[in-house]
């Protein structure tokens, strides 16, 4: 199974990507992408800064990505984190997820995104517009929640 | 042993990572926690509510039970917020 | 709410109408993207041939679209289903859901592509690589099940 | 009134769309599939399972119970299979 991981400062091109899983296959009948975005938060923000543990980022999602590919019959996999400064509008993360059938690509990239929000070691801190730097985003509960769904 | 430190934990500790000699019966990243605690107020301050810093040993997520028996680097941090 | 629907024989770009529901917007954190390829059954299949009905087609689909919007807090949904002749490995259906936080986007993606395969007005039938036109492709229970989930 | 086939439907009939004149006493979709079903075989054939045979009135779906009063476009075809 095709599987690609990244972490990168440099945005990622999710059409290229995608044409990458996808070129000259004819088993692949779905594909589901995920891709995250830094929100303004009302014009608030300026931008977040995503601090990373690298090493563990790439084994932990490696980790992640091998659940994902023991429980779902998928037929490709591929999750881009990026770290560094980040404007509101731009790209944080993508995940896609090809399979035979939808179901599967759809559980996948969920479950995927859920993972990564409470296990991939990345930290966020709010830059505002003010200048000034913000507070370091908190874990919210409600990942957690949504993590512990699958078992 | 190395240790790292990520985001508000590195910040209050006031490094990004050191290398430490621990001391006998230290055994597990609980044990480490609270010699480390023992080093300075710097440390009682990122660890003052323990149950919230997050660790790994060698990449790995781990509970405060866990050994650190061998451990190359040891990590500390708190909960993650990627994605 | 930015909404687009299309019924066309044309293949689409998934990145250019993801870039239309995002650009310059700072309120949007999440889009999920499904994209339903042809898939070549095996090897079997030359071609999948999509009937429609036009004007019931984009009818539905606006219904469908108006209860995903009903449902979940989106900020974005974008659906073009092509039809006519259709290779394997190329596009047949493209769903865009865009929200402020992942689980809306995932939700109404999901809840999109199961309606579309029970009550929007296509049919598919199959091209076989030994140049005889097979058969109409059957409703599946599944999909019956699946839209059934949401109520 | 305009009706129009699609799919396995419209090739057992024989014809994508036609206008008809609906005698009077027919008020649902299940009469006009009674009727339709008397003009000939080809009818016979496509309605032969008239649970699995859908139907539209003015580009919306409906029930065999639903009424046809007033409709300009009735529509019959199989189970949908797209996305």
């Amino acid at each position: 199974m095709a599987r690609t991981i990244r972490i990168q400062a440099e945005p990622f091109d999710a059409a290229a990507e995608t044409g990458l899983l996808t070129k000259g296959r004819g088993d692949i009948g779905a594909v589901v992408a995920f891709t995250g975005l830094c929100r303004d938060e009302d014009g608030r923000l300026a931008a977040l800064e995503l601090e990373h543990y690298p090493g563990m980022a790439e084994a932990e999602i490696g980790r992640i990505a091998a659940q994902a590919e023991s429980r779902w019959p998928l037929l490709g996999l591929t999750v881009i984190h990026r770290f560094g400064r980040i404007a509101p509008g731009e790209e944080i993360v993508l995940v896609l997820a090809a399979s035979a059938h939808r179901q599967a690509a759809f559980e996948a990239a969920s479950f995927l995104m859920d993972y990564l929000k409470t296990r991939a070691p990345f930290w966020k801190r709010e830059h505002l517009k003010d200048g000034t730097v913000g507070a370091w985003v908190e874990a919210k509960e409600a990942d957690d929640r949504a993590t512990q769904r699958w078992g | 042993m190395k240790i790292v430190y990520f985001a508000w934990v590195r910040e209050r500790i006031g490094k990004a990572e050191e290398q430490v000699d621990v001391p006998d019966g230290i055994g597990t990243v609980a044990d480490l926690v609270r010699w480390l605690k023992s080093r300075g107020e710097e440390y009682q301050y990122a660890f003052e509510n323990e149950g919230i810093v997050r660790a790994a040993v060698d990449h790995t997520h781990v509970k405060p039970e866990a050994s650190i028996a061998g451990a190359r680097e040891i990590a500390f941090f708190p909960p993650m917020t990627g994605g």
